[in-house]
């Protein structure tokens, strides 16, 4: 029979402990979340169900969120991958690079970008010609958020392209497979958990960006500025209701992501 | 098909390896070497994992130095395997689009059926082995480099899967190379044996010369002549000549002119001992102490001091052929018939015994 | 834009307008018009500089301050089209606040003074409503008749908040009054202490009062005090944003959300395009 | 010899193609950025670099999204490593959870910590009393920023350690080590890449971030704070020039992240 | 030291291993059985890497099961090694915090001087596996469990590290549990040999009585009987008995009574084999055609079909001690000693020639 403090060394896991200071973080973020979500009325969030306004939001709001996702991923992996298996400095530096959307604030972000694709830009005068506004429009949206949403795959999608063991690749290219295929078949899927942590974080992100979208489209508006306008002209009680519908959509998003995306290695 | 290797180098800090020239026709080259000779590195070279400093291979007149791995054609067998963790072992398999009835006839070949389903890390160490094994077959490569597949199967099972490869490799008709440090595989599957030592290629040839009639100290110790002895000939003209090994004089069968130092090498088998009181044997007799006797199951492996030499000859004696105990300190006579040693000039070869020590 | 959109019906008109003025535009002004109107908010000196700086390209722009049309901005003309007032919001369901009430509607400043009232406002340097805080307290210590210039004894810089901020810890109870405008105070429904005319800065009849108090922004330029006018321009001329801009300097609508319309609104200056002062 | 139509084969990498798409999203960032920084003056720029309120505000943006980046991780890295390495379905809810600050607007963000934190709150005041102002103080700073920023490190960290073999986690504690000296001296050391990525992102997202920041301390002023104010106040001419110098300093940061945090498996 | 496991059982989804009961004192337990029997799931089992389902593992009357990895004090050497990936050789080794002296020993032990300050990814095959094997020593561990620690190596230094770790297994004292696929390195290495299948102990014993006396057709073929034929004893008493395999008919020394349906076992190695028009040797003789010969290098395997029966024996022959070619045709006289012949009752008893497979 083992000994009582045996029995206690043994249960005394360490694993408990790294989720005792873990559970300090995630308080700090259900608290203030809870606090939102208890506080409105279900009657006065159900009401914002049904009104046009939110709808639109929402409906803006998940096809900016998803267009932006899927340019950052189109554009993004490759270029994670490029950055992860290619030596040098460059790389590197490119990396900074990527990094600093992140670093403007969002206003600031949207000013420059609209020195670049603003209506009277050459970029966007064309665009606009051919008809694609890429301001106060659903492509404005997409822009302001891939701006500022898709360093996060790029950079959460090199490092987990990193920890793939290249011999891997190498394997599947001996056995004939271009490296295109070699890429698809086996790094990606092995790099998958990190690739969907970025885009996670990505759709998140954009979900919730306001500084930059509101320069480049106040229209049509993304939830994050139905929110905002509903404060502003009515208050909090009018503008959390609407937050909390925001976040009831990106957590069935975010559920859907999760269970779409699983990790294949489960 | 002919797979040709022409100055191959490759430098590692602290190791180098080649320059190799090789040139593997429609048989199996089985590679031998010492860990760490270069035996992974010569296949990755080939095959476009490692890239080499200089030299040039081909296929069938097809330069494959410089080209993308994907079109080499070159199927290898990486040492640990290389799996795809997130696939199963039917999807590693058919990871060229190997149809379903080829996958299940691989499995059968190498009795991985029951694990077909399973992931990589679900799979044994010898199950791995196999698939890998098999993963590379399924796609139909154009010449085969194999890294010790079946290092890590139990002997039975290994020797099965080493004759399902005679026969698959006799069937192919391709340049296959075939690393291993089996001394039986190589034997048995390799048509020729390359010998490396430190990065070069010490000796080339079908197995018989390799085993029987070794060039170098080394690869004679190497592929199991554990006897190598320093001797000298005093009289070395004819067909027989005489070896003095210290104090003691054997009779040894040459087929050339010999240099008047040699290493007189014999394999412990044909070592015969026998107590020292029992009749003579064939072949010349010396006289010795056995100093150590141990068990290897069929084979006593019984270690003799040679009087009048500070040698110590290795015999491989196999239970009850010489019949009668074999103790340490037991007072033996050790018979070596002529034609079981082989002689070596001693020139400029060194020792080699640096790299293969005795018990 | 507004101009290129002729072909999508209803025309879209643009505004850009300041934050306070969002609520009687959302709700007031846009079923009131037939153009589809997108209405854009941001601080009035945010909307200046916006506009300024090329970042935003609306058609109409509308200010709390018409001070700010003589820069940032510099258009040819504007409207003045309603005044408003400012008034000491508080929090009827906090100690702070129920001591401001019963100190109305004379004594309002004293509980200020003594500090059992959290105040908060905004930043002067930011928004006009910042510095019109200032100018309220300043000419109130006048008006009033106090040794102690309340502009001195109030104002700390814990009480500054951006203007989200301030309206959001209001209503969440954080800050127990502040100053802000009357139109916001009644669209909200606060609670709120009404201010003499010769302080609120509402009534053009007191502007030479008004003018006596200033305020010198980072910029190095001095505002003065003087009556809170709303003001609006057009910057592309076409019908449908002129059907909007009537409206708008025109609606009724501008007195159910708390503003002040005087009965010589809108007043017009400079060079003001034919057509549209009828 | 190989033959010219070979020779062409092998050259056509698809390595470069990668980074030709890739090239798309970097451009995407680099031209914005640089028509920020080519337009605005050197002089104009140098000029903000001896100017107290922007010192006074780098300092507290270094400050903050240094102590938030150093909360992200201490408190973090912990979740994710138990995120990782726990089975079941409570982590992948869990992990929802940390996502959901992201999703929320800054300024929603900013408000709905200010009804845990806020001065009036049992927390806050608390806080407040024992000196340490949770708002309007470079605390408030710090705890706008880790609310906003550190759902990046649990998020990239957590797949960055699930891409870890728990062999080698169980080699280590073979060989007698404790699961915390084990994880310490062999997961996270080979996580580091993807973790890196985290902290980065998290630094670079606090240095950026505007809108909570603003709610819960106007005073002291970040970076992006006073962008704003000198936007507001005097333009675009007096705040791009802060900007740039905002972009500097995060680049440096960032550098000297990269460095100090090279991958030790390189 | 007394290592103690009790009634072990592990479920995999197609696999049972289990029930296992086994003690090793302070000597070397080595665990022979084909792949997939379960040899690594034991290892894992006793180190804390495999959860079991059932059952206890103490050391010295110290609990195990339940416990955490690291307070077991179980040193296992996995069979891919897991060395860290992000460490030198050295660094490796020195994880638990060795001092250099002891490091550098171990290295000039395990002939991995060279390979100190290289990260595993720059490490040969052999040279990985033995940076594994000295990383657990180097944490003195209360108990050794290896699994396959020489199957990358060469021969001559895999047996040169099989007599340094003999040498080191006999100083140290400890538990050992050795998983081998070389049943040399059993024999040598293992006080005891446990045979698996298919997560079962078939037979535990001495070298010697695993070898010579197996209890199963299965433990007779896996440890290299090939020759296991059917038999019926007409007249079973007495210390000699005759078999009867077919129409032929074979003289056997038996120690304890057999049944009249018997396994009739002999090594290859003990099965002679002579042209058959050559003098008449010890032993019962059996007639028969060489159906195939294969060259193994010292030894040449030939397979013999017996006449009157329709079984083929397989006789391991050297080079030379019988003379005269051995082709394929030709007809030869069989010789077994009649001690060369071990007996297994067939009675309950599986044949076990699923498993194991015939050349
Ligand atoms: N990437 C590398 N960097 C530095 N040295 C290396 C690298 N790869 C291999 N080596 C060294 O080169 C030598 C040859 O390695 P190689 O893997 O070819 O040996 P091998 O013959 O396959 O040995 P083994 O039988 O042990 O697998 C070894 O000493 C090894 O340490
Ligand atoms: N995690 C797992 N899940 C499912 N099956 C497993 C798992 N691990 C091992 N197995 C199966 O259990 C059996 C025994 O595996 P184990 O690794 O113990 O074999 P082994 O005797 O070590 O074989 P080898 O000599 O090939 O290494 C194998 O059939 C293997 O496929
Ligand atoms: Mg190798
Ligand atoms: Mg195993």
């Amino acid at each position: 029979m083992e000994s009582p403090t045996e029995r206690v060394a043994g249960r005394f896991d360490w694993l408990s402990v790294t989720l005792l200071l873990g559970a300090v973080l995630l308080c700090y973020y259900l608290v203030p979340l809870l606090a939102l979500v208890v506080a409105q009325p279900p009657g006065a969030v159900f009401a914002r169900l049904t009104a046009p306004a939110v709808i639109g939001a929402a409906r803006t709001s998940l096809l900016g969120a998803g267009a932006s996702t899927l340019l950052a991923t189109a554009f993004g992996l490759p270029l994670a991958y490029w950055l992860a298996r290619t030596d040098g400095r460059l790389p590197t530096l490119l990396t900074a690079v990527v990094v600093l959307p992140l670093v403007l604030p969002p206003v600031v972000s949207g000013m420059v970008l609209l020195t670049v694709v603003g209506p009277n830009t050459v970029v966007g005068s064309a665009a606009a010609t051919a008809g694609v506004p890429l301001t106060r429009s659903l492509a404005g949206v997409a822009l302001a958020q891939t701006f500022v949403a898709s360093p996060f795959v790029v950079v959460t999608s090199k490092a987990a392209i990193e920890g793939v063991d290249r011999r891997l690749e190498h394997a599947a290219r001996s056995l004939g497979k271009r490296r295109f295929t070699a890429v698809r078949r086996v790094t990606l899927p092995l790099a998958w958990p990190g690739i969907l942590a970025g885009i996670t974080l990505a759709f998140a992100r954009a979900m919730g960006e306001f500084g930059a979208t509101i320069m480049l489209a106040y229209y049509p508006r993304t939830m994050p500025v139905q929110i905002w306008v509903s404060f502003t002209t009515l208050g909090l009680d009018e503008a959390f209701p609407i937050a909390v519908v925001l976040v009831g959509l990106a957590v069935a998003t975010l559920v859907v992501l999760e269970t779409l995306g699983t990790n294949p290695l489960e | 098909m002919t797979l040709d290797v022409t100055g191959l180098r490759k430098s590692y800090d602290g190791f180098d390896f080649g320059p190799v020239d090789l040139s593997v026709g429609g048989e199996t080259l089985a590679v031998l070497g010492p860990s760490g000779s270069g035996k992974s590195t010569f296949l990755g070279a080939i095959a476009g994992t490692v890239t080499p400093d200089a030299g040039r291979v081909s296929l069938d007149g097809r330069p494959l130095t410089g080209r993308p791995i994907e079109e080499r054609r070159a199927g290898i067998v990486f040492q640990d395997g290389a799996l795809f963790p997130h696939l199963t072992a039917r999807q590693n398999i058919s990871f060229t689009g190997t149809t379903d009835e080829r996958v299940e006839e691989l499995a059968e070949r190498f009795e991985i059926r029951d694990a077909l389903d399973r992931r990589p890390g679900a799979l044994s160490g010898g199950e791995r082995q196999r698939v890998a094994l098999a993963r590379t077959l399924a796609a139909d490569p154009d010449c085969l480099l194999l890294d010790e597949p079946l290092s890590s199967l139990d002997a039975p099972t290994a020797r099965r899967l080493r004759d399902e490869l005679h026969d698959l490799f006799a069937a192919l008709d391709l340049p296959v190379v075939y690393v291993t440090h089996d001394r039986r595989a190589a034997t048995v599957l390799g048509d020729r044996i390359a010998v490396l030592r430190d990065g070069r290629v010490e000796q080339v040839g079908p197995p018989d010369e390799i085993l029987h009639r070794p060039q170098s100290p080394f690869v004679a110790r190497f592929t199991g002549t554990d006897n190598v002895l320093p001797a000298t000939v005093p009289d070395g003209d004819g067909a027989s000549v005489e070896l003095r090994i210290g104090d003691a004089t054997v009779e040894a069968r040459v087929e050339e002119d010999v240099p008047p130092d040699v290493w007189a090498c014999v394999r412990p088998v044909r070592v015969g001992v026998s107590l020292a009181d029992s009749a003579t044997e064939n072949g010349t007799a010396l006289r010795g102490t056995v100093s150590r006797v141990l068990n290897e199951g069929d084979d006593r492996r019984v270690l003799v001091s040679i009087s009048g030499t500070d040698h110590t000859l290795v015999a491989s004696v196999r239970d009850g052929v010489d019949g009668g105990p074999l103790a340490p300190e037991t007072t033996v006579r050790v018979s070596i018939p002529p034609a079981a040693i082989h002689v070596i000039p001693n020139t400029n070869c060194p020792d080699g015994s640096d790299d293969v020590l005795e018990d | 834009l507004g101009r290129g959109r002729t072909s999508d019906p209803p025309p879209s008109v643009t505004v850009l307008a300041a934050g306070s003025l969002n609520n009687a535009f959302e709700n007031g002004l846009r079923p009131r018009v037939d153009a589809r109107l997108q209405v854009e908010a941001h601080g009035s000196a945010e909307v200046a500089r916006l506009v300024a700086g090329e970042s935003k390209d609306p058609d109409v722009v509308a200010l709390a301050d018409v001070a700010l049309f003589d820069g940032p901005l510099h258009p040819p003309w504007y409207a003045e089209f309603a005044t408003n007032a400012l008034v000491v919001a508080y929090d009827d369901d906090d100690a702070g606040g129920r001591r401001l009430a019963e100190a109305a509607p004379d004594r309002w400043y004293r509980p200020l003074l003594s500090g059992a009232v959290s105040l908060g406002r905004t930043d002067p340097d930011l928004d006009p409503l910042g510095y019109r805080t200032l100018f309220v307290l300043e000419l109130a210590s006048e008006y009033y008749g106090l040794e102690t210039d309340l502009r001195e004894a109030i104002p700390r810089r814990e009480q500054i908040y951006p203007e989200t901020q301030l309206v959001s810890q209001f209503e969440t109870g954080s800050i127990d009054a502040a100053v802000t405008y009357r139109s916001m105070a009644e669209e909200r429904g606060y609670d709120y202490v009404s201010l003499p005319p010769e302080v609120d800065l509402s009534t053009p009849r007191f502007a030479d009062r008004y003018a006596t108090v200033r305020y010198e922004l980072p910029s190095g330029k001095l505002v003065a005090g003087a009556p809170i006018s709303y003001g609006g321009t057009v910057r592309y001329d076409a019908a449908p944003v002129r059907g909007v801009f009537d409206r708008l300097t025109n609606g009724t609508y501008l007195d159910e959300f708390g503003f002040v319309v005087p009965d010589d609104y809108p007043t017009y200056t400079g060079d003001v395009p034919d057509g549209i002062a009828n």
